[in-house]
């Protein structure tokens, strides 16, 4: 109990630091790819502190679901980040849930961040919901193929066994199906982060933007709260894919040396998915929002793929 | 004189008399006037009279005279002069113009009498004497003629009457098959005959009087 | 046990006949058929809670004076779980009634609509309970013609009427399937005791199992919503007075689940496996249809009904499932699936009755059902909004609420059958599996619709600016349903053991201890190691964490919080037209599966001054409805070309009906006599 | 004492009709039949008591003969008899205030038609009680004749050009399935020729031959058989002999029409019953039962099309009632103890539900003058609340809906049609059956329901609502609780069709 405790403790400590840390490193790497010199790397801990620090403006046309709903974003994120196995190979709350209840839980966030979205009255914000909706909803299925595969695997849902079942027996990872699995959860990835070329989050183009949209209204420290669970977020998906499919350095526990080591291979893993992300986000540009359907069915395709490869190979 | 009693000479004497009634149906088919119609009935019920006073004499079967006289009466006498007096109230002289044509009608006429032989054939037992079979036959040809005869014509008149020569057929199936049913029955039977036809008539009049025609193919109101 | 159900029977019974007695004195009328519905519902409610879990099935049989019209009831836990859940929500629904007939006084006929109201209950208790095939039927039958009472009890409008004639004459057919279905039993074992169709199928031939089957699925399919035989659903709940929708969404086509699930798990012995994959596939369409459709509606009630579907759908999946793994032997995987189709079940018939109670009061309170007209309810209707909100969430799956949990039970019985065959069939579990994502998900969006557009931003109509919250049993009632959806989600390990009874008579196995871990914190598929959830744990969570961080820090940042006018890009003036409209928000769905919808739209634009500046602008939009369009609409048409051609029949002419006798004649004389 | 009954059942109506017949004032015509009726009523009451205790009752050596069967088709067309004349006399009065028959100042044209309907009604029932108690098969043959010849002028009592064309129909359809019967009859009695010694006498008692059937000239009763269902049929209304039916029953006043198409129907079908008993006891239940099935099912079918698209009415009853004349061919062809017990009950719980239902149809054209539902388009429930709450209590009834008496029928009926083997015709009979719910319940679904229009509200009418309200409650009743001898009766019927 009390370790569990620790553990937590230290997970979220973790979530809550490193997060808008890979922000700003993506934000970095893409500004030198483009050959500018960019923010600097802590940049989004500066925005943070500062967002925190502002007074808000809420919107007289909204309620108090407006007001709940960063709060929620916010912790239902961190819950879900506290289910995935990061450094030791047991997350700290697997007994609260494995993969589907994180999918659910950030379900939970963005069903209260549509509804912020269309409480302010603001046009765009009901642009922004209605958006996110679809494509979350679109990216649904090719997710869950991707997730049963490698739930069949490991023969549970839990995300320990899932990490474990990869390691553990020779060479899994490198099955065509895990493979297939991996490329369908990446692409689910990008649109659930929101990421080119599905949205972007560094625009406040109205026609463009998504995310954006719905978090217009906000302000201040709410704002804030919003910013850091996206980025939480952003964090928590980049590991669930990693650590399923290449769990390397997971440590077998939080405590001791291992725990330095283990962090350490976290770090190395993200900044790879972070260069992976850089290099899309790069080449490619944003898609019409009716173009990113086909985005999806070929991610379905490949969880299908992924799913028919278990007993073909 | 004792060959008169032969039961042999019965039958054939029952068989023709059978034989011309047939005919007589199938005039009624063939004809045109309406009074020669009635005739030809009075005429047919005739010789169903006489039919079943000769089976009378034969068996030794008194009660089928009573049937024989009842006939009579009401079929030879009562039921044409009710006719005629109708015709003469209401001066009907239009002919009969049936939806077939006289001679095809005939022809199915004579396809009826053939079904009533098939039909009565499955009755014949060999070893059994008397009038069985044959009049059988003839009785269900009857019937089947009187009943396309309705259906061939138009005037309401002549329906009834064509139904009329239809009971016939019966009247010659009960005296030849069973020597007559129980007195009470033909009693009713004939009794019921008797209203029927002047309920017919009177109806006959009303429509006559309410559609200035007798013509029932007119009477197509009621659909669907 | 058998006291207590009879005296509910009866309770309900006097109520009914004693509200009619009394239409003439609407206000006595009302009282006293609500309260004699809420004592029936609590009656019933004793009854099958105390039988739930008792050893033995309560036996009643009640003499009649008619011997062949017999009441034969018998409580068994499938018929007590039904009891329940309907007990359940018929307690909250009348409460509610309380409150929201008393707006029809003196308008209504309030006598004849509590006669009927309590009979509905009454005749759906004895659908649960009849033991016997004949007064099944009858029960059956008189819940249907008594729901058809409430339904058409509007009957000025034509669109009422004629809603309630599609149903009155769908479940009629389906009346008739189930006719069909019950005397082959029947033919089988002589008799028509339920006891003596238990594991009957074994004793019948393969096709007769099959047609049996058949005749069965769609039978009780019809009452169910299953589509492609729902079509009467979308239009006859929204017609009905709210406090019947919510009973008719929330129970009464769980009759039809009843009867499945009496027939898959207590008639079939082992099935075979093409059935149960004939199930889980029509679940899965059901569930997609009627949530896609769902998404295009807005009238809110329609939507709420579209979505009985929907969820129809998701209990069919955990019927298939199990009927297939039962099929394969699988007795342990077979109780994971049951558990989680009744599971979903009882969790759908909640918050569907809580939704309808919501929506019953913001139509009541706006006039109107199309929820383009409502808008910012939630200041003016606090408490049906946060219900409503409540039970949002718990349709759309999301943790800690009922809803989740019934669906991840899902989720693991289709992942488990995975690799419970060899053959390709095992594809099927996946693809239901992404599926049913593909649901849940589409349907979170469309309670964003649902919830946001009717109540949050501003008022888009006079009469919603206008409305006013419903009276104090109403919301009472309303709160009372939602505090249950939680229960269930947060309580759920602690309403498991429940289902042992009913495992335990259906497949002859107990799951609680397998599903229960941790001590009652955490759920298990039972299956496999690891992979619980808690929603016990998660709602913990939340509450510690918002104990702990937000409340100090909303306190530290309330006086840095200012109310301004909504930015909006720097537009002026926020108003209600410009708003996002549910149309709007269903647009890009609407687009990318115009295959399915084939949407129409016309756009009428006049312009005064220059061609860029229009000054009105008139949008319609309409989607097709498949079903009927190509299905049910030319079979009507056709059918009725083919009557009125055999109209000419009965052309008038004598001569022609003499004819046909004459030729009947001849032809019987020469073929018949050889008969 | 059964001397006494059976001639008292007979003799009543005569007197009545006699009475009627030299009444000078109407109130004497209607409280003749009113008694007369409650008479007739009770005796039959008393009979069906004196059949429970000795089975079978005959006087006359036999001429007159009454058993289970018979009784509770004489208890059936008296009841529907005694709720008749109640209906009748308002009815008739408010034709008469409303100038239906006839404008005549002096009042003499009305009295004349009203003496016309008060005779002619007791006859009519006369004629049916005096089949159902008539052994010689030849006489009852008489006594169905006699019915038709009694009802037609009732059929022409609005003297409407309708009327007649429908009296001719009627007429002209009947005569010819009579004489079919007839036919039949003979044939029968020639089967039974060769019978010897006693039995040859009353060689058309149906008691004697019932009881020799197995010595009958086995062709005979095979060619009999086939006239009779024919003939009988036509009475009853089998398709395609049905087709003078919706005419006669939509244009004779309404009080005649739910006589014809309940009790006249029983007593058809009586008689097709009686000749079922001797040919299947001949040449053995299977022939019979084929031609009875392909008649029933027949009806059946062909009564939908014509309910889907009807838009009058009263036809619409007609049709109804052609599919339930099928429902019991069907059944009677089914037979066996369980068929037989279904066909019987079936024509118990028909005769009310029809009766009632004839009788809303009056209520409802006497208030909307009008035979057309597009002419109504719904309202009834409102303007006439009564009227239209029962009218739709009796419509689902007559569709078979539970809890109502029919259903239960229909039930034992289909039961014993899948025990029997007769999966097809089981089948069918379901089919059929919702088609023609869906049909009757479209058209008065939007008749009875739906806003009032311009139609006033309806006067009190004491006679009519009071006997329907009455025939409404035994309906409602007996789908739950049969009295006892009731129940016994019918039971004993079944018992004397299955021959078991």
């Amino acid at each position: 109990m009390m370790e569990r405790l620790l553990e937590s403790a230290s997970q979220l400590f973790l979530l809550l630091l490193l997060s808008p840390l890979v922000t700003g490193v993506i934000r970095t790497l893409k500004a030198r790819l483009q050959t500018r010199r960019g923010p600097g790397i802590f940049q989004p801990y500066r925005d943070l502190f500062k967002l925190f620090s502002k007074g808000m403006v809420i919107p007289e046309t909204a309620s108090w679901i407006f007001s709940a709903t960063p709060w929620i974003v916010f912790f239902s994120t961190i819950l879900a980040g506290l289910m995935i196995p990061m450094v030791a190979a047991d997350a700290p709350l697997r007994l609260f849930g494995g993969v589907l209840a994180v999918i659910y839980l950030l379900g939970l966030g963005r069903f209260f961040l549509a509804l912020a979205g269309l409480d302010s009255g603001s046009s765009f914000g009901g642009l922004g919901s209605s958006r996110e909706m679809t494509i979350s909803a679109l990216a649904e299925p090719a997710m869950m193929m991707a997730i049963f595969t490698v739930a069949i695997g490991a023969g549970s849902t839990g995300l320990t066994e899932i990490a474990g079942a990869a390691i553990g027996q020779n060479w899994r990872f490198l099955a065509p199906a895990q493979m297939f699995a991996f490329a369908a959860l990446a692409l689910v990835l990008i649109a659930e982060t929101g990421r080119i070329p599905v949205d972007n989050p560094d625009t406040h183009l109205e026609l463009t933007m998504i995310h954006e949209a719905m978090i217009l209204e906000y302000s201040g420290p709410y704002l804030a709260l919003l910013e850091w669970a996206a980025s939480i977020k952003q964090l928590v998906l980049m590991t669930l894919l990693i650590n399923c499919f290449w769990p390397f350095g997971l440590q077998p526990t939080w405590f001791g040396f291992g725990a330095a080591q283990g962090i350490a291979w976290l770090v190395a893993k993200l900044l790879l998915i972070s260069c992976a992300i850089v290099l899309i986000e790069s080449v490619n540009a944003k898609k019409r929002l009716f173009r990113v359907p086909e985005l999806l069915a070929v991610a379905f395709t490949l969880g299908s793929l992924a799913l028919i490869s278990t007993f073909l190979f | 004189m004792m060959h008169i009693l032969d039961l042999q000479f019965g039958e054939r004497i029952v068989t023709l008399m059978a034989a011309l009634v047939l005919v007589l149906q199938i005039a009624m088919v063939a004809q045109r006037w309406i009074v020669l119609h009635i005739r030809i009935f009075a005429a047919q019920s005739f010789c169903l009279a006489m039919i079943a006073a000769t089976i009378a004499w034969f068996n030794h079967a008194p009660h089928i005279y009573i049937a024989a006289a009842l006939t009579l009466v009401v079929k030879v006498i009562l039921v044409p002069i009710l006719f005629e007096r109708l015709m003469v109230k209401m001066e009907i002289h239009e002919e009969i113009e049936p939806f077939v044509n006289v001679p095809i009608s005939v022809l199915i006429a004579g396809g009826l009498t053939l079904v009533g032989y098939v039909v009565a054939e499955s009755f014949y037992k060999p070893d059994e004497t008397g009038l069985g079979h044959n009049a059988l036959a003839v009785a269900i040809s009857l019937f089947l003629i009187g009943f396309f005869t309705m259906i061939n014509r138009r005037k309401a008149l002549t329906q009834v009457l064509a139904l009329l020569s239809l009971e016939n057929g019966l009247f010659l199936a009960a005296i030849s098959l069973t020597y007559g049913m129980p007195l009470i029955v033909e009693l009713g039977i004939l009794f019921d005959v008797l209203v029927a036809a002047m309920v017919m008539g009177i109806l006959v009049y009303r429509i006559r009087e309410t559609f200035e025609s007798m013509d029932v193919s007119l009477l197509r109101r009621l659909r669907g | 046990m058998a006291v207590l159900f009879i005296s509910g029977i009866v309770v309900w019974l006097a109520g009914a006949v004693a509200s009619l007695a009394l239409w003439r004195l609407p206000v006595i009328a009302r009282r006293v058929a609500c309260s004699a519905a809420l004592a029936g519902s609590l009656l019933d409610l004793a009854a099958s809670a105390a039988s739930l879990f008792s050893a033995s099935p309560t036996f009643i049989g009640i003499p009649s004076g008619n011997p062949v019209f017999t009441w034969a009831i018998r409580l068994d836990p499938l018929s007590a779980y039904f009891n329940v859940t309907l007990a359940v929500l018929a307690a909250a629904v009348s409460l509610y009634s309380f409150g929201y007939l008393k707006e029809m006084e003196g308008r209504r006929n309030l006598g004849a609509f509590g006669f009927f109201f309590n009979l509905l209950l009454m005749s759906l208790a004895l659908v649960f309970t009849a033991s016997n095939a004949f007064f099944f039927l009858v029960a059956w039958e008189v819940m249907a013609l008594t729901a058809f009472c409430l339904i058409s009890f509007e009957h000025e409008k034509e669109k009422t009427r004629s809603s309630g004639l599609l149903f009155l004459i769908m479940s009629h057919a389906g009346t008739g399937l189930l006719l069909i279905a019950f005397l082959t039993l029947t033919k089988t074992t002589g008799n028509l005791d339920f006891a003596s169709f238990h594991l009957l199928a074994s004793r019948m031939t393969p096709l007769e199992q099959g047609a049996v089957f058949l005749l069965f699925l769609f039978g009780f399919g019809v009452k169910a919503g299953v589509v492609p035989l729902h079509i009467w659903l979308p239009e006859a709940h929204p017609v009905s007075p709210s406090n019947v929708s919510a009973l008719m969404s929330g129970i009464v086509i769980k009759s039809g689940i009843y009867g499945m699930a009496r027939v898959f798990f207590d008639f079939y012995g082992t099935p075979a496996l093409w059935m149960g994959a004939v199930v889980l596939g029509l679940g899965v369409i059901s569930a997609l249809v009627g949530v896609l459709y769902a998404l295009m509606d807005h009238d809110l009630k329609r939507l709420l009904a579209w979505h009985s579907i929907e969820n129809i759908g998701i209990i069919l999946i955990g019927f298939g499932a199990a009927l297939m793994f039962r099929a394969l032997g699988q007795a342990n995987l077979a109780a994971l699936a049951l558990i989680a189709a009744l599971y979903h079940t009882f969790n759908h018939a909640m918050f569907k009755g809580l939704l309808f109670l919501g929506a019953g009061s913001a139509v009541q309170a706006t006039g109107t059902r199309n929820m383009e007209l409502m808008g910012g309810l939630i200041r003016r209707m606090p408490i049906t909004a946060l219900c409503f909100l409540a039970g949002a969430v718990a349709i759309s799956g999301l943790p800690p609420l009922n809803g989740f949990v019934s669906e991840w039970l899902t989720y693991q019985a289709l992942l488990a059958g995975f690799g419970t065959t060899q053959s390709l069939t095992r594809l099927m579990f996946p693809i239901a599996g992404s599926m049913l994502a593909l649901t849940a998900a589409l349907a979170a969006a469309c309670f964003v619709k649902a919830f946001a557009i009717p109540f949050l931003a501003l008022p888009r109509s006079p009469e919603a600016a206008e409305a006013r919250e419903v009276s104090l049993v109403m919301r009472f009632a309303m709160i009372a349903l939602a505090v249950v959806c939680v229960a269930l989600g947060l309580g759920a390990t602690g309403f498991i053991p429940a289902f042992d009874p009913i495992t335990q008579q259906a497949l002859g196995v107990r799951a609680s201890s397998a599903l229960v871990v941790a001590h009652g914190w955490a759920m298990s598929p039972g299956t496999s190691h690891g992979g619980t959830i808690s929603t016990t744990g998660m709602a913990l969570f939340f509450l510690l964490a918002g104990a702990a961080f937000a409340l100090p820090l909303v306190l530290r940042w309330r006086r840095r919080i200012a109310r301004g006018p909504a930015w909006d890009c720097g537009l002026p003036a926020l108003t209600a037209d410009n708003e996002y409209t549910a149309t709007a928000f269903s647009k890009p769905l609407r687009m990318i599966f115009s295959a399915l919808y084939r949407p129409r739209r016309e756009i009428q634009a006049e312009y005064e001054v220059s061609p860029y500046y229009p000054s009105s602008i008139r949008f319609a939009s309409e989607i097709e409805h498949t079903f009927e369009k190509r299905l049910y609409n030319p079979l009507r048409d056709r059918i009725m070309a083919v009557a009125n051609r055999m109209r000419g029949i009965q052309a008038g002419s004598i001569n022609t009906y003499l004819a046909y006798i004459f030729i009947t004649l001849i032809l019987l004389l020469l073929f018949g006599v050889r008969l | 004492m059964d001397r006494l009954l059976l001639i008292a059942l007979l003799l009543i109506p005569i007197a009545t009709a006699v009475a009627s017949f030299v009444a000078r004032r109407r109130a004497v015509m209607e409280l003749a039949n009113l008694a007369g009726f409650a008479a007739v009523f009770v005796v039959a009451i008393a009979l069906g008591a004196q059949v429970l205790d000795f089975k079978t009752v005959s006087i006359a050596n036999g001429f007159f003969y009454a058993d289970a069967l018979s009784a509770l088709v004489i208890l059936l067309t008296a009841s529907v008899a005694l709720i008749c004349a109640t209906y009748s006399i308002g009815y008739l009065r408010s034709d008469e205030q409303s100038g239906e028959l006839g404008d005549d100042a002096t009042g003499k044209e009305q009295l004349a038609l009203l003496r016309m309907y008060y005779t002619l009604t007791p006859l009519f029932v006369f004629s049916m009680l005096f089949m159902a108690v008539a052994n010689n098969l030849g006489v009852m043959w008489a006594a169905m004749e006699a019915t038709t010849l009694a009802s037609i002028f009732l059929v022409t009592f609005y003297g409407k050009v309708n009327s007649l064309e429908a009296a001719w129909k009627y007429a002209m359809i009947g005569g010819v399935g009579l004489s079919m019967a007839l036919f039949g009859t003979l044939v029968a009695y020639y089967a039974g020729h060769n019978l010897t010694g006693s039995a040859a006498i009353s060689g058309l008692n149906w008691s004697v031959l019932a009881q020799h059937a197995a010595q009958l000239d086995k062709t005979s009763m095979r060619l009999a058989f086939v006239l009779i269902l024919m003939g009988y049929g036509t009475k009853a209304g089998l398709v395609p002999m049905h087709t003078w039916k919706p005419d006669a029953y939509s244009q004779a006043p309404v009080p005649t029409a739910a006589l014809l198409s309940t009790a006249m129907m029983n007593c058809a079908l009586y008689g097709l019953i009686r000749f079922y008993i001797l040919t299947s006891r001949c040449v053995g239940a299977q022939y019979p039962s084929r031609l009875l099935l392909l008649f029933g099912l027949l009806s059946m079918g062909i009564a939908i099309p014509f309910v889907l698209v009807q838009t009058h009415y009263r036809r619409l009853l007609a049709y109804s009632t052609i599919d339930h004349a099928g429902i019991m061919t069907t059944a009677l062809g089914i037979g066996g103890i369980l068929g037989s017990f279904g066909l019987m009950l079936h024509m118990t719980f028909h005769t009310l539900a029809k009766t009632l239902l004839f009788l809303g149809a009056g209520n409802i054209y006497q208030h909307f003058r009008t035979n057309q539902f597009a002419d109504i388009k719904g309202g009834v429930l409102r303007a006439m609340p009564l009227t239209g709450v029962i009218f739709l209590l009796a419509m689902l009834a007559i569709v078979g809906v539970p809890p109502f008496g029919l259903f239960q029928s229909e039930f034992i009926i289909l039961r014993a049609a899948f025990e029997g083997g007769h999966l097809f015709a089981g089948v069918l009979f379901v089919l059929f059956g919702v088609g023609v719910f869906v049909g009757l319940l479209l058209h008065v679904i939007g008749m009875v329901l739906g806003p009032r229009g311009d139609a006033p509200v309806a006067p009190p009418r004491p006679w009519r609502n009071g006997s329907m309200l009455a025939l409404a409650i035994v309906l409602v009743v007996i789908g739950f609780w049969v009295p006892a001898p009731v129940f016994e009766l019918i039971r004993n019927a079944a018992q004397v069709v299955s021959g078991q």
